[in-house]
């Protein structure tokens, strides 16, 4: 790792400098797109009273569910946790305190965070428990709440190319959130299915541009499904 | 009394030739069925697709396809990928032309309640409140009355919302029914349902037209 | 046209509706990625009173510039008029109407506008004459000042390739404003060097996703280049 | 005196391995030309574009491939290309790590005008207000004083802001010189120019350390 290389190869590298206490924006819809190893590494380092901003934590067992299970996880900011048990019984005995955001408003603070701008406007949420306490104004006679943007100290994202400068791409859905996160942490590390030489990935459709990217490091994924949801063949 | 197809069946009649649709979990997800033939439609995913088809084969199942309700799916021709800033982008800012969700209750200010059962469900609210804070065109599907007989079309929703005053349209198993003006309106009935039956498991203030016409399928 | 199909065959066709007195977003960086057969129909329409947002005015004689010779435009939202010595004249004359923007709000106020997010805090501009009368803000020890959204009767965006859906890419620096335009327009116009089938696109690299496009028509460009600048072959 | 081409060479001093760096038009661009060999840096061009590399030949001149100053240019391998959105986001969230930018005025409070001339020249600011409010690490160039005489290091600038309290370092044709705790601080000389004279030229407070190193190239 010299000038504009970031690859690293070993997990230890990959999330050297996280402590306790940090707040961590993974990328991940569900378990598609999460980076696998990167969350193992986060478990067997033994860090505690983490502040994770993801959309959903998993499910039992997998993913970010499995730092919940340590519990080494002292906050959740996301969207749902409908998929997790655990989630919901250490939200509702008070354990786990948790922000639930909305997934658009979830999405846009993290890319406000990235890209230098504190705080929004959105009609999301306005009247609803989401809204209290939040500034309310007016914009061509609609209401809409103020938001505030997130960054964290690690941003942890799933890739599926990388080249050794940072530029990544992302496979179909497992996009979703990891762009995002890419760009809003004060380290971002990647974890990626296969890393290229620069000059591989095509130079008008590189998802998150290098800049963004500290680490990189190759890793071997599951990619448990979820919902396996099918039709028979003939339909 | 409408089944969870007919309830779909007549969602989809909301649909228009060119339309980006977002149809939530549940029955709004059925709605893809009834697309009416010849009739081209977009459905948009919120995790990030634009253009989602059927559900895979087995031999098509790809665990970086999958949909908002985390089940594998296909793409259309003429598909999209995106990250959710982009796909809230759209979303957010109104270019999804109909938007079908579930909802545990509606009220007569358009009011809409779907995320949360203080104390006993705590799932998160997911996509939903960008859904009704950015789509000018929504309609909500849910059974017109709990299984005990509460009504769920309420002067004043009771559960937390999930939006203001966003709601114009609702399709319930036994009744279509619009809101505007601070009142529900009853547009059409289920077959075999009659107009008291559902202005008895109404609660808010419900306006019924001289005609109310019975839904054919 | 029908269904999901959005091409249109005439220039008449691609910006009918548009009137006086509209608000028009513009594709385009200098000379680069310009709809130059869209904005020769603005010119042939005559429309006047033109509220254009661009992040430049084009040059003497091109670009969006030969709208300014027409006297269609009544007010510029750009953050440079440079390499337009009409427009430096017209403004410091008073007929035109300029609301100088700093390129980076210039990009997220049309961003806003398209994705729902009627204001957003920058620091972009604090302490300056473009803050001066807007809202200031600290977050988090440092001043920002709020700046609204911009949305378009009207965007005319230039892509590379579109499908009959209307899905676009954007070839090389060509791209800078246009994906951003083609969102924040009630009508959103894309000429394009070609039109291709559905699926011809790849699904993962569509720049801007059909949702957000009304009209797409074939042109054909010039491609003028405003600072032609080589280096020897051995160099 | 420093000719262009030794500012430029002082600025490159400020590369690091790896740096991702914006030069803005004029004296900056000449920057590139002086990275250390070594050094690998990307340059970031506002209008899109990371990974700026040399003009082209002739035969390589794309119209659809130009910088921040309209200039056609090429890409070097591993360069990406984005919209003015993403350009931006990585300007103003701070992900550039140096930038190189010319100025009318500074001052001792960090202020920076480098846009406008009321009356006489509105260029409009481009992207420099944006470069300026989102680097931690900026370093103007500019000529010490005007052909005049005048000094452009003041104790307050006296034409429309660019940006307020954000310039660290300036490298004119006299002097490298730091902005710290509102004064100007002497760090380094040209080349068989005096500290007197560089004093005489600074209208700002200026601090001049016991040992001013004269530069070398």
């Amino acid at each position: 790792m010299a000038g504009l290389d970031k690859v690293v190869t070993s997990y230890e590298q990959a999330l050297a400098g996280l402590a306790d206490g940090m707040t961590i924006i993974a990328g991940g819809f569900g378990l598609c797109g999460i980076p696998e190893g990167l969350i193992a590494q986060i478990k067997k380092m033994g860090i505690r009273d983490l502040t994770v901003v993801s959309n959903n934590c998993g499910v039992d067992g997998f993913g970010l569910g499995i730092l919940l299970e340590n519990r080494q996880i002292k906050k959740m900011i996301s969207s749902y946790v409908g998929e997790n048990e655990l989630f919901e019984k250490q939200l509702l005995s008070g354990e786990l305190e948790v922000e639930l955001t909305p997934q658009g408003t979830l999405a846009e603070k993290i890319r406000a965070g990235g890209a230098g701008i504190p705080a929004f406007f959105t009609a999301t949420g306005y009247g609803t428990p989401i809204g209290e306490g939040k500034e309310v104004r007016e914009f061509h006679g609609r209401q809409y709440i103020l938001e505030e943007s997130v960054t964290g100290d690690f941003a942890i994202v799933k890739g599926w190319k990388a080249d050794r400068y940072g530029n990544v791409i992302y496979r179909h859905t497992a996009r979703n959130f990891n762009p995002l996160a890419a760009t809003a942490g004060k380290i971002t590390v990647v974890e990626v299915e296969e890393i290229v030489e620069p000059g591989e990935l095509d130079i008008d459709n590189v998802h998150t541009p290098g800049i963004y990217v500290d680490r990189i490091i190759q890793g071997t994924f599951e990619k448990r499904i979820e919902r396996r949801t099918v039709r028979s063949q003939e339909a | 009394m409408l089944t969870r197809e007919q309830i779909a069946m007549r969602v989809a009649r909301e649909m228009r030739d060119g339309y980006y649709v977002n149809l939530g979990i549940g029955i709004p997800t059925l709605v893809a069925n009834y697309i009416p033939k010849g009739m081209q439609v977009m459905l948009q995913s919120e995790n990030g697709l634009l253009g989602m088809g059927p559900f895979p084969t087995e031999e098509e199942v790809d665990a970086d396809m999958i949909n908002a309700g985390k089940q594998t799916v296909t793409a259309i021709t003429g598909a999209s990928i995106f990250d959710s800033a982009q796909s809230f982008a759209m979303i957010r800012g109104g270019h999804v032309d109909l938007t079908v969700l579930g909802a545990f209750e509606v009220d007569v200010m358009g009011n809409i309640a779907s995320w949360m059962v203080p104390g006993k469900l705590v799932k998160g609210m997911g996509g939903a409140m960008d859904l009704v804070a950015g789509a000018e065109n929504i309609v909500v599907t849910m059974t017109h009355a709990s299984k005990t007989g509460e009504s769920k079309l309420l002067p004043k929703c009771t559960l937390p919302l999930t939006g203001a005053g966003c709601i114009k349209k609702v399709v319930t198993d036994l009744a279509y029914v619009e809101i505007r003006d601070g009142k529900f309106w009853l547009i059409e009935r289920a077959p075999g349902v009659s107009v008291d039956e559902i202005v008895k498991l109404t609660a808010g203030e419900m306006v019924v037209p001289e005609v109310v016409p019975e839904m054919s399928f």
